[in-house]
């Protein structure tokens, strides 16, 4: 088989799945075990990029993985929207994983090998929701995502990893069980198939009360976009590790399940039906309530991964409100949010992380006068905070503008409000913790003193930083590149 | 210089040289730059005026038609100043060695000159947002206790600059385009509303403008000069290129011209006096785009030219007494002159200048704006006007001068202000009194004004206006020393003066902590009757299943059997009844 | 206090060319500069009635006219000081009103 | 009605058996009584079997001409075939439920061994034979577990 | 016809796969090694395994095998018949004989004692033979007897777990009790049907109630004892209380043996007795389906997951869950419907290997540290890895996870639900299934998260399960994996079930 | 034991006699009432009988409980041989037509049944014996247990 579009999707899979199979091999060496999950990580971007270029120029490579009986058949394709979707998680595994050298052998942290390779798993089972061709294949991957960072969310193993464990897959699995699968179920049930096709599956087989039954079914069920009442299980998965919450709290687990959202809005139901149900406005309202709440709760939060943790709940909503506005636009915002929110939240996270590995503080309110010794890292988190508020010219502005082209156009401009507000939370959320590390002077001079940053925990923030900023200019291309999944109409 | 570059929009060219500035180590190099690059950017507009540019840098991304260069004469004369008020400021801080500074105040010049010259909505936010990101830096270059104030800056801006935004997108909604053009924007549009609130909270509305007096006292020496310039001068620009003539602009003008002076009298620092009269003066601005005759808008131009310069002036000169003293409280100054004559003599032509003396600054164009609203019958708002004239006097034109400069001794000697700062306060000087020179001075003022040939009509030296506005003035003084005399002047006291600020920094921030303790007592409390409830469905769900529980002893075999027996009566009735 | 600084009497510390303006600080000069105002004043509305306006006030020529802007800039003055007073008993409050020097943990909430 | 009775005489006997022998086995603690009961429930159901066998007037299904008689082929040319043949004319019972019976007794037997052997046991064990008893010990034992577990595990 | 075997091999092979094991049971009854005993049990079980994958070729190319015992034909004599119902659950009861047997040699090291062994395995092939018999049978009573010849031995194999607790008597004793008097219901059942048609074969049962049966008392009654007889052994909630005492206490193989075999063929009997000797569009067997089965079934899976969670004894956690999965296939075959027949036999085939799996592995933590309380598998997943890794497989496959064979049969069953419009019963499947995650998800959790102890401050050694516990775990898991992966065979397997049962397929 | 003597007595009679009626029963179950169950339990009463009079010890030795099993292994093996052999001589298994020849009169029947019925004989004899062996074997345990309690 040589090399092309099929066998490039079959690597999506492979590449990670071999890495996380070597990894526990190379156990004893943690150079060569590093060395795996970098070259991994190039060799999948390679791929990615391949695939990402091919999907631009029209094609949508699609391989039958397993062969299932009829509906439950497991297949690959790739489309724009889950080609940026992968595109993002393997770029930023790469960084990543930079950072989880740094971070690891930083903190002395205790089975490592197994963190790696239960990381390259999870990067495998993203790759499979990216790609995933219908509704039972995103399914499975999904759970598979799940279960596979489980043990990475309790990775320090204590009472209150496994706490926090307990209710991340408790949440987790409830609601995708619970609701998601019924949600698939029904939607095979009066659609007669779950793969995925522009402008949704139904073709006016349901009425709208179906669909606003199922839309709830499926916006509640897919838990890892942390709509309001699900979200809980976000904050308590923050006992990970660092590097963990960077890279899924940021980047895969909750993308997959904002992507998720948009996928099924846009594949499933279509955006018209989405527009067309009570529920989409329900839900709507209900993802601009979770943006402000979540934005006040952020607030109070002294403890900063917690706080970038409800800072994530927020600007999820971002996405899930872009999805149930449903006008082109909005659902731009939603893609493009995905996107700029993962390069600006992983710096943020990877920041914490470098201050937690350089000082072992956590508070929002330790980090006084720390700027002054790591002014890189505070900087980088300076970036961050600016794109995640969206200030231009940072990634991070162009989906806030979508979404709110988006809301005029389907006549809501109230939600607009939402996000004006957020705007201003963000502000006073994020803004504090870097600006206080450069302002404020220091709690304890003497233990900044002897302050030492391992380099691979402050370059990689850095770079995403740069990234963040980078995108800002490359948003149109992305825009252009996403056009062909939605609705005419709009800009 | 090439075309191409002709058509970009110059406000680029003083970022770039923003970002050399953050990444360039050398402390000479950066300050070359920081005077180089609004020369460059000044000749950049000088050529392509000459060279007609109307509209240019049209792009598209992601489908959105953007405008991001236009040059005609309101802009131009808007372009020309900030070109200056850069100039300025590289020269007043070419001692400063501050990297982060440096770069913010370029970039921020340059995203002030690029949100004038920006053709469309979404670039002007753009900008817009740029300088409030950028300059946010320089409030925070003033240290710790610029912290808060900061963050309330950027709150204010990035508010400001998101309502603006969905004003706009409102707009484009509506019109299809983000074309940025008076004739088709204003409050009638969807989105005018917000757009102008958005504006306003940049160009200090009443009730928006606490972020000036809150952030520019705290920032630092160097960055007040930068930031009184940039970002309310561009919402003068927005308000006048998109509002003009919107008549509630007269009456939220007016309100403006009058509520500082009140602030102003009772303030004691000094910066933050100038930060009131800035308020002040920008109310006189807002009234004459609200009036919007040729005649307004010429003197609204003129006025911005020339209140650069001075209120640039003003600060660089309190800039240089804070740099000196350590303070600008005016219960803490008096007596300066001894040491400082260059600086009080600045200062001096300075207040002159904004009290409005004939042959300095702002006599010509204040004249205009008031004759403005006079031929406009506006009689209340005019008296309004002169009323806050003679405010002026009292607090830019006397207060400040005086209780720094003059007063009673403080005995505080310090230096005199360094040499650079001198430089740059003798050019403001100079061009304060040349540009309101009668004898061909203020007319070279005139040919910047967008329409120069109205401009002309009004001849500003004449008997009468000079002296009635010199009555004014001494009977202002006179009252001063009157009171003075009398021993009814207020002494200069150190206070917290509070503000409409007062309103989100005391109740709101009360009420956000009582929900915060509300919260989490609800949270608490709420946990707990979880807790409890969960406990409690626990322990009857372990009373039921559990192996001690009701359900799963190991049931003695017959029960099990009667059970069985049950079943099978069960399954026979429901045969028999269906059956 | 001030006192023996109002007098020059350490000149070493005062600029050169200050030095020609000490008398700015001298008492005398500081009390009769009302004089002065109350002359130039006077000057003006001579003037002034003698150059009347083209387009006028409201109110209508002659004396009353010419010494009109003295009279709203006086009558302004007065007001705006004589404000002062109650002004700053109402609105005035000790300077760390706002504690914003004190590292309260919760400062990310008071910036709103 | 004492017609019906008469008639369904033989099922009544079967009932009256199967409530009996169900009875012992619901209410007796006794393990060997409650065994006792089975049986008695597990004879009904052969009573019931048997029952269903005769046919009235029917003779018992032994074909009277071939008792002791030799194998020769002339003689016995009917075994097979002609007791189909002589079924038209005589009336036979069923002979089946009483074959099938013969093992469920067989059954039964073998059941009641086990469980006898198995009641030897827990005698042995247990020290007692009372379900009651029993199931006491088993609880306390059970509670033992709960209670460690109760401290440490549950959720 | 696709075999494999001889010609004569394959003819006979119905009758072989029960008449051999139950010669070798003399056999090995009389055996003075123990170890001989085993070897001939392996050989034996062996052999049905190869007889068995042989019959459902047979059944995918032929349809239907039948076999007149002693060359009776239907329906004077017993006739041994095999179809898509029955052969599936044929050959599942023969591997996991064999998975059980190749266990047992180490297990029966430790449980019992060593005269007692060869009389072990005697009962045991028994047992297998009984199990065998009632599936392949296709007389009426003969059902009775091969049903009473395997509950005795396993009367018999539970009590033999006494050496390792004692309350393993009591639990066969109880078993004994409810086992009897189900048997006995079941024969009443099969009595009055004699009585309604005249005859005992099964398929001309079916033709006579075809004729006669609409409205008739005596074939509704027959019906109620038959159901209710059955569901006792089936341990159809809530008859099911004989189930976690002879599923906790009996010798470990044991449990795995009848975990994945004995309750899956007295399932199969019911359906074949509701679906195929009656006819399921009858009112009555409608009514039962739905009001009796499903409606049981659903509070079944609701009660014993609770129950399986509370559960401090692994095993036990393990049996309640049983009773629970058996739930899932009542619901199933409560449908009625082709989609829910089939989704409930995909679902039977699927959870006898993955239960069998996890009371194997179950077996092996215990074999290795004695462990069988939940709380005390901290730390196991280091311990034991590979034997861990199985049962976490199993354990997801359990819960339904996607790629495991539990989602393939869950998803059916969903669909079929949905596909029925009984939302309420995919609400029900959902939520058991969550429940199933924290039941399980507490061993798992335990297992790989927890430290383990240090026995006198020295950490313990890892111990793995020895290799024949290994192979038949290992066995089990990856087929649970290789169904859920690719679940076309069980799938084709199960419709062709379905259409025995409602495509007229008698 | 001496108060025993004449049931011992009438038991030595007795016991011969019941073994053959024991057989009697078997080899008429070809025609008539009874057969292999019927004589298995038959010969074992008079094995208990036996036992009952002359003690378990004594009857252990004329019946040894090796015997016993064996005897079951054997009952089953000529219950299954018999299918055995009509196997090989091509039949259906337990089909006894193909014992004999003879097409006309079913003699192989009488042949399979008898044998069918002798293996019938012996595992039933041989299980009443052993469970009756496993009882009686039990008394002294139980005996110690009560002193216990």
């Amino acid at each position: 088989m040589s090399y092309g579009p099929e066998m490039a999707l079959w690597l999506l899979l492979i590449i990670p799945a071999l890495a996380a199979a070597l990894i526990p091999m190379a156990g004893k060496a943690p150079n060569i075990r590093e060395a795996i999950t970098l070259i991994a990580g190039a060799a999948l971007l390679a791929n990615v990029i391949y695939l990402v270029r091919l999907v631009g120029l029209g094609e949508r490579p699609e391989i039958l993985l397993v062969p299932f009986a009829g509906p439950l058949d497991i297949k690959l394709t790739l489309e724009p929207l889950g080609a940026i979707f992968a595109a993002i998680a393997s770029s930023l595994w790469i960084v990543n994983s930079l950072f989880t050298v740094g971070y690891m052998r930083g903190n002395n942290e205790k089975n490592q090998t197994r963190f790696y390779t239960y990381v390259a798993i999870a990067i495998a089972a993203a790759m499979g929701i990216a790609a995933a061709g219908n509704l039972i294949t995103l399914f499975v991957f999904y759970e598979a995502l799940t279960l596979s960072t489980y043990p990475l969310v309790t990775h320090k193993g204590d009472a209150k990893a496994r706490r926090g464990g307990r209710i991340y897959l408790g949440i987790l699995m409830a609601t995708s069980l619970g609701l998601l699968l019924p949600a698939i179920i029904g939607t095979y049930y009066f659609a007669g198939t779950t793969d995925f096709a522009v402008g949704g599956l139904f073709n006016g087989a349901i009425g709208t009360g179906v669909a606003s039954v199922l839309l709830l079914l499926f916006a509640f069920g897919i838990g890892k976009a942390a709509l309001m009442p699900v979200h809980m299980w976000l904050p308590n998965a923050m006992v990970a590790p660092t590097p963990v919450s960077a890279l899924l709290h940021a980047v895969a687990v909750v993308k997959a399940g904002v992507f998720t959202m948009l996928k099924v809005v846009l594949y499933v139901f279509g955006p018209d039906l989405v527009s067309q149900t009570g529920a989409g406005t329900f839900l709507a309202w209900l993802a601009a309530f979770s943006i402000v709440a979540a934005s006040i709760i952020a607030l109070r939060k002294d403890n900063l991964k917690a706080r970038l943790a409800y800072s994530t709940v927020s600007q999820l909503s971002y996405i899930t409100l872009g999805a149930m506005i449903a006008a082109p636009a909005a659902l731009m915002g939603g893609g493009l949010q995905i996107v700029m929110h993962a390069w600006g939240k992983i710096t943020l996270f990877m920041c914490a992380g470098a201050i937690y590995t350089a000082v072992k503080r956590t508070e929002v309110s330790q980090l006084d006068g720390l700027g002054r010794k790591m002014p890189w890292v505070f900087g980088a988190f300076l970036v961050g905070s600016a794109s995640i508020i969206g200030l231009p010219p940072l990634g991070g502005s162009w989906p806030k503008f979508m979404l709110m082209v988006g809301a005029i156009d389907a006549g809501k401009a109230v939600l607009i409000a939402a996000l004006i507000l957020s705007s201003l939370l963000n502000v006073a959320y994020l803004m504090p913790v870097a600006i206080r590390g450069f302002l404020k002077p220091a709690n304890d001079p003497a233990a900044d003193a002897a302050i030492v940053q391992p380099i691979w925990v402050v370059i990689p923030p850095v770079i995403t930083a740069a990234g963040a900023f980078i995108l800002f200019f490359f948003a149109g291309d992305i825009i252009d590149y996403l056009r062909p999944v939605l609705p005419a109409g709009g800009l | 210089m090439s075309d191409l570059l002709m058509t970009i929009n110059p406000g680029l060219f003083i970022i770039a040289a923003g970002m050399l500035c953050a990444l360039v180590p050398l402390h000479s190099v950066r300050k070359t730059v920081m005077i180089l690059a609004p020369i460059v950017a000044a000749y950049a507009l000088f050529k392509g005026y000459s060279a007609g540019i109307g509209l240019a840098g049209e792009m598209t991304i992601a489908g959105i038609d953007l405008t991001t260069y236009r040059l005609d004469r309101l802009s131009l004369i808007w372009g020309y100043v900030f070109c200056f008020a850069g100039l300025l400021n590289g020269i007043f801080a070419f001692h400063e060695k501050a990297h982060i500074s440096d770069a913010s105040a370029l970039i921020y010049t340059g995203a002030g000159l690029g949100a004038v010259m920006a053709g469309d909505l979404l670039t002007l936010f753009l900008f817009w947002e740029l300088t409030a990101v950028s300059s946010v830096f320089l409030v925070w270059a003033g240290g710790p206790r610029a912290y808060a104030a900061g963050l309330r800056y950027l709150g204010m801006h990035v508010l400001s600059g998101v309502l603006l935004l969905a004003g706009a997108i409102m707009y484009q909604n509506y019109s299809g385009t983000f074309f940025f053009d008076g004739n088709e924007i204003g409050l009638g549009v969807p989105g005018g509303w917000l757009m102008m609130i958005g504006i306003g909270i940049k160009a200090g509305f009443p009730l928006l403008h606490t972020w000036i007096q809150d952030a520019y006292p705290k920032a630092s020496v160097t960055g007040t000069v930068v930031l009184a310039t940039f970002s309310t001068k561009m919402a003068i620009y927005a308000l006048a290129r998109g509002f003009a003539g919107e008549e509630i602009l007269i009456y939220i003008g007016a309100v403006m011209t009058l509520f500082p002076v009140f602030f102003a009298v009772i303030e004691n620092d000094l910066r933050k006096v100038l930060a009131y009269s800035l308020n002040n003066q920008l109310g006189f601005m807002v009234c004459g785009i609200g009036v919007g005759t040729a005649m307004a808008m010429n003197g609204v131009a003129g006025q911005v030219v020339l209140h650069v310069i001075f209120k640039a002036l003003l600060f660089m000169s309190m800039g240089a007494v804070l740099h000196r003293v350590g303070t600008a409280k005016a219960s803490e100054l008096g007596g300066l002159f001894r040491t400082m004559p260059w600086t009080t003599m600045a200062c001096l032509i300075g207040a002159a200048s904004i009290a409005a003396f004939p042959m300095f600054a702002a006599f010509v164009t204040k004249a205009m704006i008031i004759a403005a609203v006079f031929e406009e019958h506006h009689y209340i708002v005019y008296l309004c006007l002169l009323f806050a004239s003679a405010g002026v006097m009292e607090h830019s034109g006397i207060k400040v001068p005086y209780f720094a400069f003059f007063s009673h001794d403080s005995g505080k000697r310090p230096k005199e202000a360094p040499w650079n700062m001198l430089l740059a306060m003798g050019l403001a000087s100079l061009f304060c009194i040349v540009l309101a020179w009668p004898w061909g001075g203020y007319q070279m003022l005139y040919n910047l004004m967008p329409m120069p040939e109205i401009a002309g009509e009004y001849v500003p030296y004449t008997v009468n206006h000079v002296i009635t506005q010199l009555q004014l003035l001494f009977a202002a003084m006179f009252a001063f020393a009157l009171l003075k005399r009398l021993g009814v002047y207020p002494p200069e006291r150190r206070a917290q003066i509070l503000d409409f600020d007062w309103l989100w920094r005391r109740p709101a921030v009360a009420t956000l902590k009582w929900i915060d303790v509300m919260g989490a007592r609800v949270e608490a409390y709420g946990g707990l009757t979880v807790k409890r409830g969960w406990s409690g469905i626990q322990r009857r769900l372990f009373a039921m299943f559990s192996p001690a529980g009701a359900m799963s002893q190991d049931a003695p075999s017959g029960i099990a059997s009667v059970l069985t027996a049950a079943m099978l009566g069960l399954a026979i009735a429901l045969l028999y009844f269906v059956g | 206090m001030h006192k023996p600084h109002d007098t020059p009497e350490n000149l070493d510390d005062i600029h050169p060319v200050s030095k020609k303006f000490l008398w700015l600080a001298n008492p005398k000069v500081k009390r009769n500069f009302i004089w002065f105002t109350v002359a130039c004043l006077i000057l003006t509305v001579i003037i002034g009635y003698f150059f009347p306006a083209k387009h006028p006030a409201p109110w209508e020529g002659g004396l009353l006219y010419a010494i009109s802007f003295g009279v709203i800039g006086f009558v302004a003055y007065s007001i705006v000081v004589f404000s002062a007073w109650p002004l700053f008993r109402a609105l005035s409050r000790p300077e760390d009103y706002y504690g914003e020097d004190d590292d309260d943990t919760l400062s990310g909430e008071d910036d709103v | 009605m004492f017609s019906e009775f008469i008639t369904h005489f033989n099922y009544i006997v079967v009932i009256i058996l199967m409530m009996t022998g169900l009875y012992v086995v619901f209410s007796a603690s006794n393990m060997i009584k409650k065994l006792v009961g089975l049986s008695v429930f597990q004879t009904s159901v052969f009573l019931l079997y048997i029952t269903m066998g005769k046919v009235t007037g029917g003779v018992p299904p032994i074909i009277e001409g071939l008792h002791g008689g030799d194998y020769g082929p002339e003689n016995g040319a009917g075994h097979g075939a002609e007791a189909a043949g002589q079924a038209a004319e005589i009336l036979y019972s069923n002979p089946l439920p009483h074959v099938l019976i013969l093992t469920a007794i067989v059954v039964g037997v073998a059941t009641l061994a086990v469980g006898l052997a198995l009641v030897v046991r827990i005698r042995e064990v247990y020290g007692t034979i009372e379900e009651v008893e029993i199931d006491r010990l088993n609880y306390a034992f059970n509670m033992d577990g709960v209670d460690e577990a109760a401290s440490g595990e549950t959720p | 016809m696709s075999t494999f075997l001889t010609g004569w091999l394959s003819a006979e092979a119905p009758v072989l796969i029960v008449v051999l094991p139950l010669v070798m049971a003399a056999f090995c009854a009389v055996m003075p090694k123990d170890k001989i005993a085993w070897i001939i049990t392996l050989i034996t079980t062996l052999i049905c395994a190869v007889l068995a994958f042989d019959i459902v070729l047979q059944v995918q190319s032929a349809g239907v095998l039948s076999y007149a015992l002693g060359g009776w034909d239907p329906p004077f004599g017993i006739e041994y018949r095999i179809d898509g119902l029955n052969a599936p659950v044929v050959l599942l009861i023969s591997a996991i004989g064999v998975i059980c047997t190749l266990y047992a040699l180490r297990s029966t090291d430790a449980e019992i004692e060593p005269k007692k062994r060869a009389p072990f395995y005697a009962a045991f092939l028994v047992a297998f033979a009984g199990l065998l018999g009632m599936v392949v049978t296709g007389d009426a009573f003969n059902v009775f007897v091969f049903l009473e010849v395997s509950s005795i031995s396993t009367y018999v194999l539970v009590a033999m777990g006494a050496s390792r607790d004692r309350r393993a008597l009591n639990s066969a004793y109880n078993y004994l009790i409810l086992g009897s008097i189900g048997a006995t219901f079941f024969v009443i059942g099969v009595g009055f049907l004699y009585m309604e048609t005249g005859t005992l074969n099964m398929m001309d049962m079916a033709d006579q109630l075809a004729v006669t049966a609409d409205g008739s008392r005596v074939a509704q009654l027959a019906f109620a004892f038959i159901v209710v007889g059955l569901g006792l052994k089936l341990a159809m909630f809530p008859l099911h209380l004989w189930l976690p005492g002879a599923y906790a206490y009996a010798p470990t193989a044991i449990t795995a043996f009848l975990a994945a075999t004995a309750t899956k063929a007295a399932l199969y009997l019911l359906l074949r007795f509701v679906f195929t000797v009656f006819d399921p569009s009858l009112a009555f067997i409608g009514a039962t389906l739905t009001w009796l089965l499903a409606v049981l079934g659903v509070v079944g899976m609701f009660v014993a997951s609770f129950q399986a969670i509370f559960q401090t004894d692994a095993r036990r956690v393990l049996a309640y869950s049983s009773v629970a999965q058996i739930g899932y296939i009542l619901l199933g075959v409560g449908m009625g419907t082709t989609l829910g027949v089939s989704a409930g036999y995909v679902h039977l085939i699927n959870h006898g290997i993955i239960k069998g799996a996890l009371f194997l592995a179950l077996g092996a933590f215990w074999y290795r540290y004695g462990i069988k309380r939940v709380s005390d598998f901290n730390g196991l997943g280091k311990l034991m890895p590979w034997t861990m890794s199985a049962f976490t497989i199993a354990a997801l496959a359990l819960i339904g996870i996607p790629g495991t064979a539990g989602f393939v049969s869950k998803f059916q069953l969903l669909t079929a639900a949905a596909d029925n419009g009984w939302w309420w019963a995919v609400g029900a499947v959902v939520v058991t299934s969550i429940l199933a995650v924290i039941y399980m998800g507490r061993m798992l959790e335990a297992a790989w998260l927890q430290p383990a102890p240090l026995v006198n401050g020295k950490p313990v050694a890892s111990r793995e399960a020895p290799w024949p516990m290994m192979v038949g775990l290992w066995v089990l898991a990856i087929a649970s994996l290789v169904f859920g992966i690719m679940p076309a065979w069980p799938l084709e397997l199960a419709s062709g079930a379905a259409q025995v049962m409602l495509g007229g397929g008698l | 034991m001496n108060s025993h003597i004449i049931l011992r007595v009438v038991g030595k009679f007795l016991i011969p006699l019941i073994i053959i009626f024991g057989l009697y029963v078997h080899f008429h179950g070809d025609f008539g009432p009874g057969g292999g169950f019927q004589a298995g339990v038959i010969v074992a009463a008079g094995v208990i009988l036996y036992a009952l009079l002359f003690g378990l010890k004594a009857c252990k030795q004329a019946v040894p409980p090796s015997w016993i099993r064996i005897g079951m292994t054997v009952g089953v093996l000529f219950y299954v041989g018999t299918g055995l052999v009509t196997w090989m001589l091509g039949g259906k298994f337990l089909d006894f037509d193909v014992l004999h020849p003879a097409t006309d009169h079913p003699l192989g029947q009488h042949i399979g049944i008898i044998f069918v019925e002798l293996g019938v004989l012996f595992t039933v004899a041989t299980v009443m014996v052993a469970i009756f062996y496993a009882f009686g074997s039990r008394q002294p345990q139980i005996m110690d247990d009560e002193k216990d309690f």
